[in-house]
């Protein structure tokens, strides 16, 4: 713990983005390691796998499923874009002849004007499409190649893709915990020194984890990261 | 062996900042460790200063963003700093919250909230106020509020204790005296021809000991040049001493509004061979200056303590200062003259210093010596750590405070009585209900808000949500340090 | 034991702010300390010295208001003190130390703990109230006049201006009165400088004014060469007159004008001073803005300004004193430029004044006026103090406030004319007559009475006359007169008696934490920062 | 070095042909357990492939030079790693890997004798002929040369301090880094593995060439069962052959007497061309003195001329770059950013002309109606609005307390202004037609110049409201200054000039008495003066917004990264944008170490991902690739371009100046347009230089051969390989 050096704690204080950690579960810290040589530590928010969480999921998936039908069903024919036979197909006719489908056809009908209720439409689309539910924080060390980070945010702009950055072992200067002011409190969170840069790279950029995952995943760091499996390299010297 | 406490030292006043408070708290809180205390420091934000630092002895500092109004003092927002505050505090597991400074409002929140969250407190004040302005009305008003329910108050000086104890209106018992010192290595007189001084600052570096009748005098002035160090005394004086004295010339240190007097002063009666200013020098160069002089002279018009006056001592300088504040305690009279404050009497006091150095009546070779047995920071630390022991009713009141509490009851509500000073909300309310007609309600109104916010954050952040930051390795008093870290 | 407390814990900052203006040259000399002006409110402590203060009234001073149901028990513990705080003494006896007795000195080891008290030696040169004249009535009443004075000037002002707004009168009567009031002044002032005999050309009235700081000076051990004694003899009238007038004055200043509190914490000053305050300097970087007078007096950047009197006095007048005649000649001079240039301005400017404020709405105008002629009356610079001929000692800000004030009233005017007599009246009613009044004063204590009356008579008067309707204008005049006769005599008895009640709250604690106030003689300028 | 790390590394192509037969596997040795799979050489001996590797067989008629392989692979040969589907029988050297492949299992199975555990690195060749490649960092589009560049030779000018103040602020961080480098826990010297990266990557894109070449030149080593060709295939052979001679004599016939006489005429015209461009460039750079601005810094129409001409300037020799580049392998991939960056600009003029050809027929056709609207737009907007709205002020306007004389006056000033003005415009009215047909002409130059002469134009019609707008600047600064100082005298103090302070200062009386009346006569007179002020600064200020949307629109055109996208879109490897890894999900080492009785080597699977989006695996369905070079990167610096015009217009100090009636200089343009010549080098190449570069041009005579055959020879070999490989499987 005592890699705490001079000058890192004005970097880090404006690094740390102070977007709002998801309070609703406290990230976990699952560590795979299919050699000593290679490990990938993740954080996520995504509570461990259970029953309860399962059936959540899967109703959650098809209530995104039926609002995305609905909303593309709903834009089709206010832009009228099913071709008739489509509309006339035995399956698919009931239901748009359906008392509770015409009630929401007048509902978001001619009131509103179409280029709103369009919008609307994509939103809903995209936020049923794009919606994530944990975020979930990649670092994966690899001995003699280097350290990739990769972070999958939660919430409709975090994008699903897994943002990445690879540091090659030889740009890395140091990997080290520091504490900085995070609103009203101080936060522990791990950093990457990379040579010749700026900005130093925060692992685990949006849930900072406790200092307990923090420790566990900086030792493990160590310990795979160099050849001569360092445990006590990190040690102020 | 001895308890050792968690100590944080909190005030606006620190390091890249210069200053005698500053270097205060550093000697103190090094020491301190040195002793096998934990020590933090809890400061605001310099430029270029944030977030935590570790200082190279393994002191942590805490710079916490807060807004900067007035020569480093931040704004005073009653409770803005609690949240911060809580945090560092519980992370750290500090016990004993020591504040600095009386006009540094970190402080005085800090303590305030100290007690809210009920921990120990000490208080020290470095500096003199009148009672006269209105400035400081406010400023007594906000010492009262803070100190009504501190548990112990330290103070440089006996004058600054009366004051104190007269400002805020405490019990003399719970105000000790425990003076400033100085790093007596950092300031030899210069002896051994063999040092190469600096060339940076003029041309003889090197004042001969013992003098001539007909050797120049060096007289030194270190100091920054504001209206209430005397300045305008020192305008005033300086032509008149040089030229009742043909070979003595001047060494001005120091910056300030005043400068520009000063160097009027230089041009009016043509004095630029011998007067020399040479602008700000830090601190580590001051004995530098030093050590060029004979005479140090000090015209300040008030002084809690007077640190520089024992470094000019300790550099073996003949000390013509000023009789104001707690200067007269300071230095034994061998050491000094003693002016009163008026410009006449400054002349003939310089005069006396003059004559008697020409006489070589002065042994100020000793002086180092002297003043290195006088005054060491160990020596305040240890002061300072009975101080914790009292409070922390390590030792027994009757033993700190010379009595024997005869009956808590009536003690409990009353004033500073260690151990068992309740931290019961209505104890601190009565405390802080005698601040006056109006403020006592005031204040009354913020302990209590103060108290909620406390709740608040007891829900919002609860404690087991704050990661405990290990600690770095205390040294045992018997200065075996324990190898690496855990 | 409750009111030191009260004194001590809460004083009102004005209180104390008044109290503060003190100087600061008895601080030595304990025995200058007049008990006999503390407040017979403040009870003695045990104590044989009232000036000395006890632990205890340090600490109780804190209790009583603070829990008057444990006030018992603080009270108790006044006496269960004393023995308390012998105490750690025994304590150190029976560690057998008791022959090193306490000193209050930092560099020697004690033989007592830190927190140890030692009574003999504790806040032992603490003193109270070391510097308080006490005020008697008649003075205070003399010197009310000067304020009574310029009110009244000020009431015959507005009582013209109406006048010539309701065309009343006309514009022409009132500025040829005034001018020629202005010139027969003048006449009369160039004839008393051409009386004044050379040698006290600038001494005399130095002598006068500079009498009480040279006292202090004197008894702070400074040395005072010449001392002008002729001019012992009315100068305790005149210190107190003036001081009188000051603090009086600062009775209003606290509630209005908070100023002073944004004083950095200067020295004290004590109010005798503040007759010395308004004394321009050389020409250069001195100042006579009366709001630096005013504040000074309480925060006492002035004291400087004594010492520079003194010097002033000591060491011959830093300007050239003229000799007579070539300097009175090169004064008329002076004065006829200036009147022709200030005549022809306002020729000059008269008619863009007259539309300058059409658009804007008269109460507004009004509500200006009024705000601005207050912050002349406040801001006057009612210290007589006199400087010689060669210097109109003029008060900035007031005298400023008052021209704009006049200056917006004649803009509301319909004719040229008006504009221009009413601008060049208000000149000479604000910029020369307080001159001409002071300089009266410091002449002879007669004129200064006679001008009193007749202004009071005229203002009651012209105000009565305005208050009235136009056909018997002549009997409200003298209804007003009277009244207004009454009312001024009213006043300034009432005021008098209030600022000496008012003297029994002060309480100044003093002690050797105060800043020194530096006594400097060859200061050369003097600008406080 | 063997001693204490017994894990290996192995970079294996993922698309490399997968078939069971036995084959020796061959590729670079960067350390002695780290090894970059190339080839399967199937069915030859392992000891004839290490001889031929001697002696070069393997690399025999190469169309580039061999050497260069091995300078940029950083080996000094290729070697032999292994053998792939050996049985354990056969013993083999200690270092050697046997590897087990076929066309069932996606990732070979690799095991070694002397690493514990093994890493596997699976990745997708990039194909050079596509200009594929990766790279560790992104690729630049703006060209790098000149971070500095433009400050200095820009002239120093009113929005400076907001440039100062940042590089302030880079100069902070940069301190601070430096106090980050002091702190270093220990330096540990990078083992051989960690530095081989760079060169791996340099591997990475060489792989795909070197097994072709090595797949072709494998029927040189005595493969075991050669058969020989049937007589139909013979016959194919020769016919191809022929065929192959008919063409090379025809193009060289052709190369030998026509191109040369193209070339040089075209040489010819560029050159002249280039000495045009050099004159009107000196013309357009002159500058009286180095401290004035200089023509393009005053006119929009200059600096687009000038980004054009110098565009013109810098194709030739980007051209030049280009063509050297055909003369090496297809692999080294130092000069694809200029391939992007020239055919962007090319790109990029050419949508000009095409939009400008489209604009301006537009506006040809009727230019009379343009010239019409024109010509209302100024007579409302600069003419009749500004008049009814100074009327407007003139009588008291919303109830301010304005001085009617002084409104009076001012208002009939600037409306006397005003007629003339119009006079002046109803003068140009019957030329604007023309003008406006000029201008269409001259879109046939690209849209981007009727854009620039637009935003001239905008800016000589509305002089008179910059007139007016610094006239009444002066005025209010002016009298806001000495309503200032008259107020010190209000006071009875004044400004020190020498400490810099307010001194209390005592006046005479006339001083004061003339000093009060004034500062009560401009006290009155403000208000008034201020709203015209602010009348005349609101109408410069949206002036200058006009024309800072013109300069926005100016720099998408001429810096819009067109081709990039489209490239993006075709084949996103052709914009790297660096390199991540995938971890594959194996057994966790510790379980498979205790459930096994013999300990084999713990491996672990990583697909280095390079923007494949193929390698067909499921659990590789999830994981979608991160976009190569993401947009933020592409329009980087159109977010720089609106921090820069953000932080000049909407700065505090720009209010305060408005506030105390200070000038508000525009943005100088230099700053505005460093956007527009990131695409361009800091000092354009001499007419010398391009000449000896023109003609330094190889003649492709020789050059022919190894292009056109090689390529096509390639693509024959390559799917002969595949059949037989087949054939066999």
């Amino acid at each position: 713990m005592a890699v705490i050096g001079w000058a890192k704690s004005g970097l880090i204080a404006n690094n740390l983005d102070h977007r709002r950690q998801n309070a609703h579960h406290p990230p976990h810290l699952y560590i795979r390691r299919p050699s000593p040589t290679t490990a990938e530590y993740t954080v996520t928010t995504r509570p461990p796998p259970s029953l309860t969480l399962r059936l959540a999921l899967v109703s959650l998936t098809t209530l995104r499923l039926v609002l995305f039908l609905v909303a593309l069903l709903l834009l089709t024919t206010h832009l009228s874009l099913l071709p008739r036979p489509v509309t006339q197909h035995p399956y698919l006719h009931p239901l748009l002849a359906s008392p509770p489908y015409q009630a929401l056809v007048r509902l978001t009908g001619p009131p509103l004007p179409a280029w709103a209720f369009a919008a609307a439409a994509c939103a809903v689309l995209y936020v049923c499409f794009a919606w994530q539910l944990h975020t979930t924080e990649r670092l994966l060390v690899l001995r003699g190649l280097g350290i990739q980070t990769s972070t999958t945010g939660e919430g409709v702009w975090g994008s699903w893709r897994p943002a990445t950055r690879f540091i090659p072992t030889e740009k890395i200067r140091d990997v080290l915990i520091n504490e900085a002011f995070r609103g009203f409190e101080v936060r522990y969170y791990l950093v990457v020194l990379v040579e010749g840069e700026e900005e130093v790279v925060v692992v685990f950029p949006r849930l900072l984890p406790r200092r307990r995952i923090v420790e566990a995943v900086w030792r493990g760091v160590r310990g795979c990261l160099y050849e001569q499996g360092g445990e006590g390299r990190g040690e102020k010297g | 062996m001895a308890p050792t406490y968690n100590i944080a030292m909190v005030s606006d006043f620190f390091f890249p900042q210069p200053g005698g408070v500053e270097s205060h708290i550093y000697q103190l809180s090094s020491k301190l460790m040195d002793r096998g205390h934990k020590v933090i420091i809890i400061t605001h934000a310099y430029d270029g200063r944030t977030g935590v630092r570790y200082l190279t002895n393994g002191l942590k500092v805490y710079h916490v963003p807060f807004l900067v109004i007035y020569r480093s003092t931040t704004f005073p927002t009653v409770f803005s700093f609690f949240p911060m505050f809580r945090n560092i505090v519980l992370r750290e597991r500090i016990d004993i919250v020591h504040g600095h400074a009386s006009l540094s409002n970190l402080c005085h929140e800090a303590i305030l909230h100290a007690r809210t969250m009920g921990l120990r407190t000490v208080f020290t004040d470095h500096s003199l106020f009148g009672f006269a302005d209105a400035a400081s009305i406010l400023t007594n008003k906000l010492l009262k509020f803070s100190l009504s329910d501190v548990d112990h108050v330290i103070c440089v000086s006996h004058t600054c204790k009366e004051n104190t104890v007269l400002r805020a209106s405490l019990d003399p018992l719970m105000v000790s005296v425990i003076p400033n010192a100085v790093v007596a290595e950092n300031f030899k007189p210069y002896r051994n021809p063999g040092e190469i001084p600096k060339e940076t600052f003029g041309q003889d570096p090197c004042p001969a000991r013992p003098l001539g009748p007909h050797d120049t005098i060096t007289i030194v002035v270190i100091s920054r040049l504001f209206y209430n160090k005397g300045t305008d005394l020192l305008t005033a004086a300086i032509p008149r001493i040089l030229e009742n004295h043909p070979n003595t010339r001047f060494i001005i240190a120091g910056s300030g509004p005043k400068a520009i007097d000063l160097e009027q002063m230089i041009e009016q009666n043509v004095l630029q061979d011998r007067v020399e200013m040479l602008g700000p020098i830090r601190h580590e160069e001051v004995r530098d200056v030093m050590v060029r002089g004979h005479i140090y002279l000090h015209p300040s018009l008030t002084e809690a303590f007077g640190t520089v006056i024992v470094e000019a001592a300790s550099c073996g300088l003949y000390v013509v200062c000023t009789q104001v504040g707690g200067i007269p305690e300071v230095l034994p009279s061998h050491m000094t003259v003693f002016a009163k404050p008026e410009e006449d009497d400054l002349v003939v006091a310089t005069g006396k210093a003059i004559a008697a150095l020409r006489a070589n009546k002065v042994r100020t070779e000793l002086f180092h010596e002297q003043v290195k047995s006088m005054y060491s920071w160990t020596n305040v630390a240890i002061r300072t750590e009975r101080v914790y022991n009292g409070i922390s009713g390590a030792i027994s009141e009757a033993e700190f405070y010379g009595y024997d509490a005869s009956d808590p009851a009536t003690w409990s509500a009353t004033r500073g009585r260690s151990g068992v000073q309740s931290f019961a909300l209505i104890d601190r309310l009565k405390r802080y209900y005698g601040c006056g007609i109006w403020a006592g309600k005031l204040f009354c109104m913020c302990v209590i808000v103060d108290y909620l916010i406390f709740l608040v954050l007891e829900l919002w952040f609860p404690r087991d949500k704050i990661d405990i930051c290990p600690d770095w390795p205390r040294k045992t008093v018997d200065e075996r340090r324990e190898p690496g870290v855990r | 034991m409750a009111p030191p407390l009260s004194t001590l814990s809460n004083l009102p900052p004005d209180q104390v702010t008044a109290s503060a203006n003190a100087s600061p040259h008895h601080r030595h000399y304990p025995t200058l300390v007049r008990s006999s002006t503390l407040p017979t409110l403040i009870p003695r402590s045990h104590r044989s010295d009232p000036s000395h203060l006890s632990p205890e009234d340090a600490f109780v001073s804190a209790s009583p208001p603070r829990r008057p149901g444990l006030f018992d028990g603080g009270n108790g513990s006044g006496s269960e003190m004393g023995t308390r705080r012998m105490r750690p003494k025994d304590t150190s006896r029976s560690r057998s130390r008791r022959r090193k007795r306490f000193q209050k000195l930092l560099w020697v080891k004690q033989s007592y703990p830190d927190n140890y008290t030692d009574q003999a030696t504790f806040l032992e040169n603490l003193q109270r109230n070391p510097r308080v004249q006490p005020y008697d009535f008649w003075p205070l009443v003399a010197d009310s006049t000067t304020i009574v004075q310029h009110v009244c000037s000020v009431i015959i002002f507005i009582v013209c201006f109406v006048g010539i707004f309701q065309e009343r009168v006309s514009p022409v009567s009132v500025v040829g009165w005034g001018s020629f009031g202005t010139f027969l002044g003048w006449l009369l002032w160039d004839w008393w400088v051409g009386q004044e005999p050379q040698g006290n050309f600038d001494g005399v009235p130095r002598i006068r004014e500079f009498r009480p700081p040279r006292r202090q000076d004197s008894e702070a051990g400074l040395p005072t060469p010449n001392p002008g004694t002729p001019s012992v003899s009315n100068t305790p009238a005149l210190i107190s007159a003036a001081s009188s007038s000051t603090n009086l004055f600062q009775e209003h200043q606290n509630h209005h004008h908070q100023q002073q509190s944004q004083r950095p914490p200067l020295v004290g000053q004590d109010s005798s001073n503040g007759t010395s305050l308004s004394i321009p300097g050389h020409s250069h970087s001195r100042s006579v803005s009366s709001i630096h007078s005013v504040t000074s007096q309480t925060s006492g950047g002035a004291t400087p300004r004594t010492a520079f009197g003194t010097e002033g006095y000591r060491d011959g007048a830093p300007w050239p004193v003229p000799p007579s005649k070539w300097g009175r000649t090169q004064l008329r001079l002076r004065a006829f430029k200036s009147a022709i240039l200030i005549y022809f301005t306002l020729l000059g400017l008269s008619p863009i004044l007259k539309s300058l404020t059409r658009s804007t709405s008269s109460d507004s105008i009004w509500a200006m006026s009024f705000w601005l002629l207050a912050i002349n009356i406040f801001f006057f610079d009612y210290s007589g103090s006199w400087v010689g001929v060669h210097k109109f000692p003029v008060a900035s800000l007031s005298t400023n406030a008052a021209l704009m004030a006049s200056t917006v009233l004649a803009s509301r005017l319909p004719s040229t004319g008006q504009v221009f007599s009413l601008t060049l009246f208000s000149i000479e009613v604000f910029g020369l007559f307080p001159v001409f009044r002071r300089y009266a004063r410091h002449r002879s204590w007669r004129y200064h009475v006679v001008l009193t009356v007749l202004l009071v008579m005229s203002a009651s008067g012209g105000v009565g006359m305005i208050l009235g309707c136009e056909a018997d204008q002549w009997k409200n005049g003298l209804i007003g007169t009277v009244v207004g006769c009454l009312i001024s005599a009213l006043a300034m008895g009432g005021c008098s008696w209030w600022l000496i009640g008012l003297q029994k709250y002060k309480n100044e604690i003093y002690g050797p934490w105060d800043p020194a106030r530096p006594i400097i003689i060859s200061r050369r300028h003097w600008d406080d920062d | 070095m063997q001693g204490h790390d017994a894990f290996m590394r192995v970079f294996w192509p993922t698309d490399l042909p997968r078939s069971d037969v036995r084959g020796v596997v061959v590729g670079w040795r960067n350390s002695a357990l780290d090894v970059f799979v190339l080839a399967i050489l199937d069915e030859v001996e392992p000891r004839n492939v290490e001889t031929a590797l001697q002696i070069g067989t393997l690399t025999r008629n190469a169309p580039h030079p061999v050497s260069r392989i091995y300078e940029l692979c950083g080996q000094s040969s290729m070697r032999v790693l292994g053998l792939a589907n050996t049985p354990e029988s056969v013993e083999v050297d200690s270092s050697w890997i046997r590897v087990t492949t076929g066309p069932g299992r996606r990732v070979p199975a690799v095991t070694c004798a002397r690493a514990s555990n093994i890493q596997i690195i699976l990745f997708e060749r990039p194909l050079p002929g596509r200009m594929q490649y990766i790279s560790l960092n992104p690729i630049a589009l703006a060209l790098g040369d000149k971070k500095g560049s433009f400050r200095h030779d820009s002239p120093e000018s009113g929005d400076d301090d907001d440039e100062k103040e940042e590089r302030i602020r880079k100069e902070k961080k940069r301190r601070l880094v430096e106090k980050l480098k002091l702190h270093s826990v220990f330096n540990r010297v990078p083992s051989a593995k960690e530095k081989a990266l760079p060169k791996i990557v340099n591997q990475i894109n060489w792989a795909w060439e070197l097994e072709q070449l090595l797949q072709k030149n494998v029927s040189r080593i005595g493969t075991r069962s050669k058969r020989s060709q049937s007589v139909s295939e013979r016959v194919v052979e020769s016919a191809t052959i022929a065929r192959d001679m008919m063409v090379l004599w025809l193009w060289d016939l052709f190369t030998f007497y026509v191109l040369p006489v193209i070339q040089r005429l075209f040489i010819m015209a560029l050159m002249s061309h280039r000495f045009a461009a050099e004159l009107l460039l000196t013309v357009l750079e002159w500058r009286l003195r180095p401290r004035y601005a200089a023509l393009k810094d005053i006119s929009a129409t200059a600096q687009q001329v000038e980004i054009r001409l110098q565009q013109f300037c810098y194709w030739p020799m980007q051209y030049v770059t280009l063509r050297l580049r055909k003369n090496d392998w297809g692999s080294v991939t130092t000069s694809h950013p200029d391939y992007i960056r020239f055919y962007n600009s090319l790109w990029l003029v050419a949508n000009d002309v095409i939009i400008g050809i489209a604009l301006g027929s537009y506006i040809i056709d009727n230019s009379t109606w343009v010239a019409e609207e024109i010509s209302d737009l100024l007579s409302t907007y600069t003419v009749e609005a500004l008049q009814s709205s100074i009327s407007w002020l003139m009588g008291w306007p919303a109830g301010l307390k304005l001085n009617s004389e002084l409104a009076l006056f001012l208002g009939d000033l600037f409306l006397w202004v005003i007629d003339y003005w119009s006079s002046c415009i109803e003068l140009l009215r019957p030329v604007l037609p023309h003008i406006i047909w000029f201008i269409g002409f001259s879109s046939f130059a690209g849209a981007s110049m009727p854009i620039a002469l637009f935003s001239d134009l905008l800016s000589v019609l509305t002089v008179h409201i910059y007139s007016f707008y610094l006239a009444s600047a002066r005025i209010y600064h002016w009298q806001l200054n000495i309503l200032i100082s008259l107020f010190h005298l209000f006071r009875g103090k004044k400004h020190n000039v020498l400490r810099n302070r307010i001194d209390s200062c005592d006046y005479d009386l006339d001083q004061l008495l003339v000093g009060t009346i004034l500062f009560t006569l401009l006290f009155f007179l403000l208000p008034t003066v201020v709203v015209f002020y602010l009348n005349f600064a609101i109408a410069r200020m949206a002036i200058i917004s006009l024309k800072a949307v013109f300069d926005t629109l100016l720099s998408c055109l001429n810096h819009f990264p067109l081709f990039a996208i489209m490239l993006r879109v075709k084949d996103p490897r052709r914009l790297p944008g660096g390199i991540r890894f995938e971890l594959r999900d194996t057994q966790d080492f510790r379980l498979a170490t205790n459930n096994s009785p013999h300990p084999i080597p713990s491996t672990s699977v990583i697909y280095l991902k390079v923007r494949t989006p193929s390698l067909p695996h499921r659990q590789m369905l999830t994981i979608e690739q991160s976009i190569p070079l993401n947009f933020k990167a592409m329009f980087h610096q159109y977010f720089q371009m609106g921090n820069r015009i953000r932080k000049h217009y909407l700065s505090p100090h720009v209010v305060l100046c408005l506030l105390t009636g200070k000038f508000v200089p525009p943005l100088n343009r230099k700053n505005l347009y460093s956007l527009q010549y990131s695409m361009l080098p800091a000092r354009r190449a001499g007419v010398l230089e391009m000449w000896d570069a023109v003609n330094s041009l190889p003649s492709p005579k020789r050059r022919a051969v190894p292009i056109v055959v090689p390529v096509l020879a390639n693509g024959k070999r390559l799917s002969n390989n595949g059949g037989r490989i087949r054939s066999y499987g």
